[in-house]
């Protein structure tokens, strides 16, 4: 059965993880990654809102939420905490992997994904202290706006949430790493084309020699 | 020293104009007591210091529909229409502040000192009329500290002495809010005898909470 | 039986503290002082290696000391924490009361008390934060240094502990209070003259229009 | 992620003229059976973090009479003379450093902040070398962060996890000092399985704890 755009997002997103990891992952799309996981990969979750150790939903406790403020669970080995505690976690560097979604991302790592001036102010939550804090910063979004846009830019136009701070971009056509050189397009979801992608896409995309399809989708 | 009390006595201590902090995180671990009652009283101009603005009908989201909230220092907004639509007519102030920045200007107001050097909004509009210092070639922004005139917290458990015990995710920002206030109110689910707590499991030390009130919590 | 000294400091000390406030007392004469608290007067004992409520040994507990390394009891509702936690309460203005030895006090309410160089280098253990959080400093101290020389001076000639922080300067021989105007000399201890007090003290001091003998000595 | 290990394996992560934090206060809350360890192979060229170094017999008090230590950052060393001697002499680094500073200094190193303002030490010998701030009229210093090559941390208790527990006050500067290095061992009195701690009683989360010594402590 084929998979869904955010399903082929969060598979690939997966394989970013290496065993052990501890990862943050925001809220929507990202919260699918873990259903992806290779069975040899075994990640501990951060949950901003206070602990290490957030697993699937077994009771209802009321004193227990994930990020999103659902009804969460949490696995043997947890840890509770403050919100102190858990931004010193994330600046600190405790953090291996952050997946957050975004609105606009640029050719200098840049990325906007807490407000839209005028119409959406969300605000940023823990974003902006995730994107600086966390090792690797997984972006994790459509390639394109609904209607049709490009999110993926020279420079973005919204407000920003982090300067300089992506490391990795997936989505459900490609997968495009952060480099010193610039945004390199790594690998084309199954089926998809290189002008396609280029198409979708206003930044200028360093195409890599080994550009391949994504793994996992043989 | 008594700390006891009635939620209409304690509820007393909260008057137009005064900056409020209020613990939870969408609710959770919100006192929502004294949250109530402070609706149903009409306090109004509060300046309001908390994660967000939880949703229209719960916690401190009910004040912001009743318009008694003239400014919010807030990380997110998201769950509460009304706060964005106030914040776009210009009819309330909201400091959007990254959850970790809020939590640590919340830290050094209750522990004295001058404000923090942290990364995180280094080159968003998180910047703006803040101070930028460089330490070892890495650039940080100075964050200054908050206090509020009354922080309200909810703690699972409190023995009179006014030590007290949160659990799981209900902790977030009521550890660090009852640390930087000039008055301290907690709302507790339990209220044992002065012993019954062991002095290694107090989550914040009763010295700096003024009153207790009895209240149901999340 | 006349009292030592120490006795007269430490009883004169314990007329300092209001019921319910909560105290820091430094090593050696300030560790006298509640044996010499009214019977009205509770206070609650702060010790900066980690916890409130300090009170009587009753059975040696390896792992719990007072701020001078030595075994040490806690009272029921005491509560345990970190370094961090006991400095951010020191700091954040949380104490009343700091009751310390010193070396050298000045005019200017300087205090020196942590090293003289070349010879004794103590260092100044959390003296430094307990002057500028507590909101009363009681530097507790005999009137002159065992050569006699004076230790009440014009201006302090070792390194400083704090500037401009003592509230109130308790000795054998005297109680001086630091106000706006400089060092005030408010009580002499039973038996003693004004002009002993001047011929033992360098600094100048303003005599109290309501000089009077030490109170609790009659 | 197999943490548990043995004390000889472990000590293999401290080399000559690494920066190594050391829990404890007068010697409470020390890992004794890695401090041991470390002065019978006499590693060398230390710079050493930790609130005080000890007695000449006792905890890191020994590295100093064995002249392992070249550097130490430390609130306090009126305890062993010999720390003492080396200082005046010139034959040891002696950071002196106000006891709440220096728990700031690592928390800072552990949670990503460039440094913080504190009041305590301005006016005095602490501000030499040291940005001054002014905030609301009032001065600060800027406190730089402090970061380990290894931590030597002591626990009441760990599970398999890492998740520490501290009891009494053993505590001290254990929990900061585990948030800030590249690799954090803890002796611990007692290991039990993952899940027999529960996760609101976890003083330190397991994900910044490397390697697990089951010891003496004390």
């Amino acid at each position: 059965m084929a998979l869904s755009s955010k399903e082929i997002i969060a598979k690939r997103v997966a394989l970013e993880m290496k065993d052990g990891d501890i990862v943050n992952l925001g809220i929507g799309l990202p919260t699918l990654v873990p259903d992806f996981l290779p069975a040899d990969v075994r990640v501990t979750l951060h949950s901003e809102n206070g602990f290490v150790g957030l697993g699937p939903l077994q009771e209802v406790d009321a004193d227990l939420v994930n990020a999103g403020g659902q009804p969460a669970g949490i696995i043997p080995g947890a840890a509770m905490f403050d919100s102190l505690k858990s931004f010193e976690l994330v600046r600190g560097g405790h953090l291996d992997v952050t997946v957050l979604g975004g609105l606009q991302v640029d050719e200098q790592g840049n990325l906007a994904n807490y407000m839209v001036p005028g119409k959406m102010v969300p605000g940023m939550g823990g974003a902006m202290d995730l994107v600086v804090g966390a090792k690797k910063v997984v972006v994790a979004m459509e390639h394109t706006a609904k209607d049709g846009g490009a999110k993926i830019l020279k420079q973005c136009t919204l407000p920003l949430t982090g300067k300089g701070v992506v490391s990795v971009i997936v989505t459900e056509l490609a997968l495009i790493r952060m480099t010193q050189d610039g945004l390199v397009l790594e690998e084309l979801a199954p089926g998809v084309t290189l002008e396609e992608v280029q198409a979708k896409t206003e930044a200028s995309l360093i195409i890599s020699n080994g550009l391949k399809t994504m793994p996992g989708f043989e | 020293m008594r700390k006891v009390t009635t939620l209409e006595e304690a509820v007393t201590r909260v008057q137009d104009g005064m900056t409020v902090m209020v613990g939870g995180f969408l609710g959770v671990g919100t006192p929502h007591g004294l949250t109530e009652a402070i609706a149903a009283k009409g306090i109004q101009d509060l300046t309001l210091i908390c994660n967000d603005t939880a949703r229209p009908d719960l916690g401190v989201g009910k004040w912001v529909v009743n318009r008694q909230v003239k400014r919010a220092i807030v990380s997110h907004v998201g769950t509460n229409p009304e706060t964005g639509r106030q914040m776009i007519a210009g009819e309330m102030q909201v400091d959007l502040t990254p959850q970790g920045t809020l939590a640590e200007r919340i830290r050094a107001g209750g522990s004295g000192l001058g404000g923090i050097l942290t990364p995180t909004g280094v080159g968003t509009a998180v910047e703006e009329g803040k101070q930028k210092l460089t330490v070892a070639g890495k650039e940080y922004l100075l964050e200054l500290p908050l206090r509020a005139d009354v922080a309200l917290v909810y703690a699972a458990k409190a023995d009179k002495a006014g030590n007290l015990v949160f659990r799981r995710s209900a902790r977030n920002f009521n550890a660090p809010m009852a640390m930087a206030a000039e008055c301290v109110i907690a709302e507790v689910g339990e209220i044992v005898e002065v012993g019954e707590i062991d002095p290694d499991e107090v989550m914040v030390p009763g010295i700096v909470v003024d009153w207790l009130v009895l209240g149901k919590g999340v």
